[in-house]
């Protein structure tokens, strides 16, 4: 394993001390527990948006976090979702009275300590929502597993509810239109090679030298199977059908495109994957209104993409054109 | 003579020293059907309950598993975190007020203990997770008639259960993302909660 | 090789394609010859700037093309600088009558090709002038050599000239303000795995499981020597130390630190690396009024990192913080 | 007889192939101490030229060399691009209007294209490049007294110049920022010269 950190255990903390050291002027940084507000919160009237989540995603949450997105994020240990303590310090922390959003993908732990979160707090007089992601078509949809896996559309969500929270949305409101983005929009996510975790120092699945791995999430999880790589056209195409079939999407559509990075990926490479990807909306008359193209849900130094299709109207358009302003997404301020 | 603070605390102790020892184990398991970490979450987050141990020493068995309790859900994070932070705070408040536990309040503390597991994480047996050990051990426990053969007999029971999950196609967790690909893998959480069980069975009794 | 493109020699094409079908209302791509410019280009009486270099190093340059930076990039093939044809045609599209700036990088081909269409573009009568850039410290700077590389501060002259260009500034004075830049940036790289060029299919150099290369460039090259890969804060020490010496920067001085990943490594080693940066910087007493941190200038999927500092005076400081809207770069706008 | 269009075009021809039948050979030189691209660009450089040989058909050798500079320069890119391309462009001035050529025009010709490289590049012999191949076949071209046995002379010097790159120092081009590291390799450029002269010691002359 090599990687730029000092011990896989300070990893997280010696990375918060990069971010206290470069955006010190708009973030606040909390050591223990370990959250990142923005620098002015919480702000009166507003409602505070958080998410949470395990690190090694970057740049969610973290990169995420100023005027027009989020409030404030709680990183986790690498691929492991944070805990309650930092939760409840980090709504605390950004409550400005109007209530306060939690953005969670849909996984387990993730879930579990957000929901241990709410209980504990209760105590403290703070009117909580939650948003719940779920929009990885690779898993089964079922009541009796775990669902599907929160993936792309969370970056969406965190920038749509962050511009209706500025725009003075009240907290039902704010999640309300959560929903609605997270019930329009879809994501498929592939993989040309495993991740390593700084704590196992070993790849998190083995592959051979012409095959990808299809279904993947964002934690070096394996996939729901592997197959020859093909072009590009075909990768596309294999990660689009899926989507498009499940909403299912249909012409005339307005859709926001998604191409994420894994984070090992070169953006050439996500280009070129983009071209795929509006040449086949392009022909199922599918119009792609927006884009965003990058690495913004990563998997450490996974090799592959994802791709999210939002489903748009002309509430969650005006959100995600509002303005932006934090480290890791930007426009308009 | 019964289980008093001290032997919970030899309890914590050498469940710590399982989980450091399996660290890498673990993370294996958890490599091939999750994302590789549940032996890294499990063994800081016992570091860190032993710290608090010894700082607070708290005066009676219920009261120690209260403070590991607290410290899982705030350090180790995940799935485990408040899976093992339910598990030992039901134990613990099962358990408040006796200085000294004895087989049945031993078994009724597990009992509630499972029970808080299953409405956190809404597993059943044969979902292949941490449940599957925990269930057929406490059943052992509860049909015991003594503490020192009923903890034998859980910790066997709790690495039959271990065992039998390996087959299994995961429905909750992580490991359900994979499907049927999910088959033939030992759960890591079943397998940290066989290594809860032999600590007890090596500290609690005699 | 697993990369997620159609054909080797189709990757610049396609990403073309992709880089219209994202961002067709804000860029113009030609595609023979291949160049990329600003949609409103050419922008009557201001100074229009056009940079090159070969593909794989995403963004730069077509990311940086916008109001406030670039006005026209022109890619080469991957690692292969770009065409005179491409830079003449690109000069013209962006010439508003003021002059075009040619930002080239120091490599010999860049530089050959720059000069030729330097030449060759005599006869259209447009004023052009040419900032080279050479930071690398890695590199030795001698007469009788190709002299040090353009890395890293290429980025941030692109960004401080398309400011000044943008408030009007002539093209000798936005020349002269690059060529100050230059002369104040300094940079080192380093690698922690070769990358794959899609033509060649194979590791660009061979590096040991716990070995990494120091002065590497940017084209995949081997670097100056290799040694055991220490902890983040060694590898920041051993980037900082040679930049530091050579300039050299003393205490008090302000300056931009840019802390660039070579395209593979997570952002959050980033964070990890920038901590250890502002540390190293703090203990010489200099101040890191700005930063920049992510993947600018890269190597396709390399993982590792590069270092560049730049001395900041008022009006380098002002162009700096002047608004840029690029697809790669953007704020205040 | 001397050389005429269509022998110029055999020529480049017989070096479009050595190029691409050298591919990846030349890839490989420039990946150990360039980046790896010498070979492809060579490639699609020589395809392209030929293809507009196919289509304007020019009338004398100087016309022909003309063509496929404008090519280079507009397709290669890179160092090799204006190199290659100042090469046959002053090759082709210097030929212009001689419908065949003999060996003094020849070696004027060659003369100066080596010199319109080292004006472009600033390399001197020695600085492990293209130069240290096409000095020396220069130079046995000119020291030639007939065109078939001076060719020959020409291919070997060459031949000999590319492998004297191997021992040393680069100090221009990409290589140069190997320093030391760039010993123990022969240059991908002198390389790709060498074919050139030995296609043209096969298609010119006889
Ligand atoms: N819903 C659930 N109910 C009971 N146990 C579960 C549940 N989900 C996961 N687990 C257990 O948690 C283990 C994984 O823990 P860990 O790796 O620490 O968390 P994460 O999956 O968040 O990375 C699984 O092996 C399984 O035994
Ligand atoms: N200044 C120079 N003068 C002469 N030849 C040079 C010079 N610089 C580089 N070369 C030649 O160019 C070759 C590399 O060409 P190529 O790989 O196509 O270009 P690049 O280095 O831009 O990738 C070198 O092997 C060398 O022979
Ligand atoms: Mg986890
Ligand atoms: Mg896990
Ligand atoms: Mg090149
Ligand atoms: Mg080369």
């Amino acid at each position: 394993m090599k990687k730029l950190i000092n011990a896989p255990d300070a990893v997280l903390s010696d990375a918060l001390r990069g971010v206290q050291a470069a955006h010190g002027d708009r973030l606040r940084v909390s050591f223990d527990p370990a959250y990142v507000v923005r620098s002015d919160a919480p702000v009166q009237g507003k409602v505070g948006i958080i998410s949470g989540g395990g690190s090694g995603h970057e740049p969610m949450h973290g990169g995420f976090v100023g005027p027009g997105m989020l409030d404030g994020a709680c990183p986790g240990e690498v691929f492991t979702s944070p805990t309650p303590d930092q939760m409840i310090e980090a709504t605390k922390a950004v409550d400005g009275g109007a209530g306060v959003l939690h953005v969670v993908k849909n996984y387990t732990g993730d879930v579990m300590n957000f929901d241990m979160a709410a209980e504990l707090g209760r105590g403290e007089n703070i009117e909580v929502e939650t948003v719940l992601t779920n929009d990885d078509v690779a898993v089964e949809d079922s009541l009796y597993t775990a669902g599907r896996r929160g993936v792309g559309v969370t970056v969406l969500i965190e920038k749509i509810c962050g511009g209706a929270a500025e725009d003075g949305r009240s907290l039902q409101e704010v999640a309300e239109l959560g929903r609605r983005a997270n019930a329009n929009g879809r994501s498929m996510g592939m993989a040309l090679t495993p991740c390593i975790t700084p704590a196992s120092g070993e790849p998190s699945f083995e592959l051979g030298d012409d095959e990808v791995e299809i279904g993947i999430g964002i934690h070096g999880e394996p996939g729901r199977f592997r197959e020859q790589l093909g072009p590009a056209s075909q990768v596309a195409e294999r990660l689009m059908a899926p989507i498009l079939d499940d909403l299912p999407f249909s012409s005339g559509d307005r859709v926001l495109a998604f191409v994420n990075g894994m984070g090992g990926t070169p953006l050439l490479e996500l280009y070129v994957m983009y071209a795929e990807v509006a040449r086949v909306a392009g022909e199922r008359g599918i119009q792609l209104e927006r884009n965003l193209i990058g690495n913004y849900i990563t998997s450490l130094e996974m090799q592959g993409c994802s791709i999210t299709l939002l489903k748009l109207d002309d509430e969650l358009l005006r959100y995600w054109d509002a303005p932006v302003n934090t480290p890791a997404l930007r426009w308009g301020a | 003579m019964g289980i008093t603070a001290g032997r919970a605390v030899d309890w914590m102790n050498r469940f710590a020293s399982e989980v450091s020892e399996h660290r890498q184990e673990l993370v294996r398991l958890d490599t091939a059907i999750g994302d590789g970490d549940h032996g890294t979450n499990m063994e800081r987050g016992m570091r860190k309950a032993l710290d608090r141990l010894g700082q607070a020493q708290p005066e009676d068995p219920g009261a120690v598993l209260k403070s590991v309790a607290m410290t899982l859900v705030s350090s180790v994070g995940g799935a485990a975190g408040p899976l093992y932070g339910t598990l030992f705070l039901q134990m613990g408040s099962s358990l408040a007020g006796h200085q000294e536990v004895e087989l049945p309040e031993l078994s009724a503390a597990w009992r509630k203990g499972l029970e808080g597991v299953q409405a956190r994480g809404k597993a059943q047996p044969g979902d292949k997770t941490m449940v599957d050990a925990l269930t057929p051990a406490v059943q052992a426990l509860e049909e015991a008639s003594e503490l020192e053969p009923g903890l034998q007999a859980a910790a066997r029971a709790a690495h039959d259960g271990m065992l039998a999950t390996t087959p299994l196609v995961a429905r909750k967790g992580r490991a359900s993302y994979l499907g049927e690909r999910s088959k033939d893998h030992q759960d890591p959480g079943a397998t940290s909660t066989y290594y809860l069980f032999k600590s007890a069975a090596e500290t609690l009794a005699g």
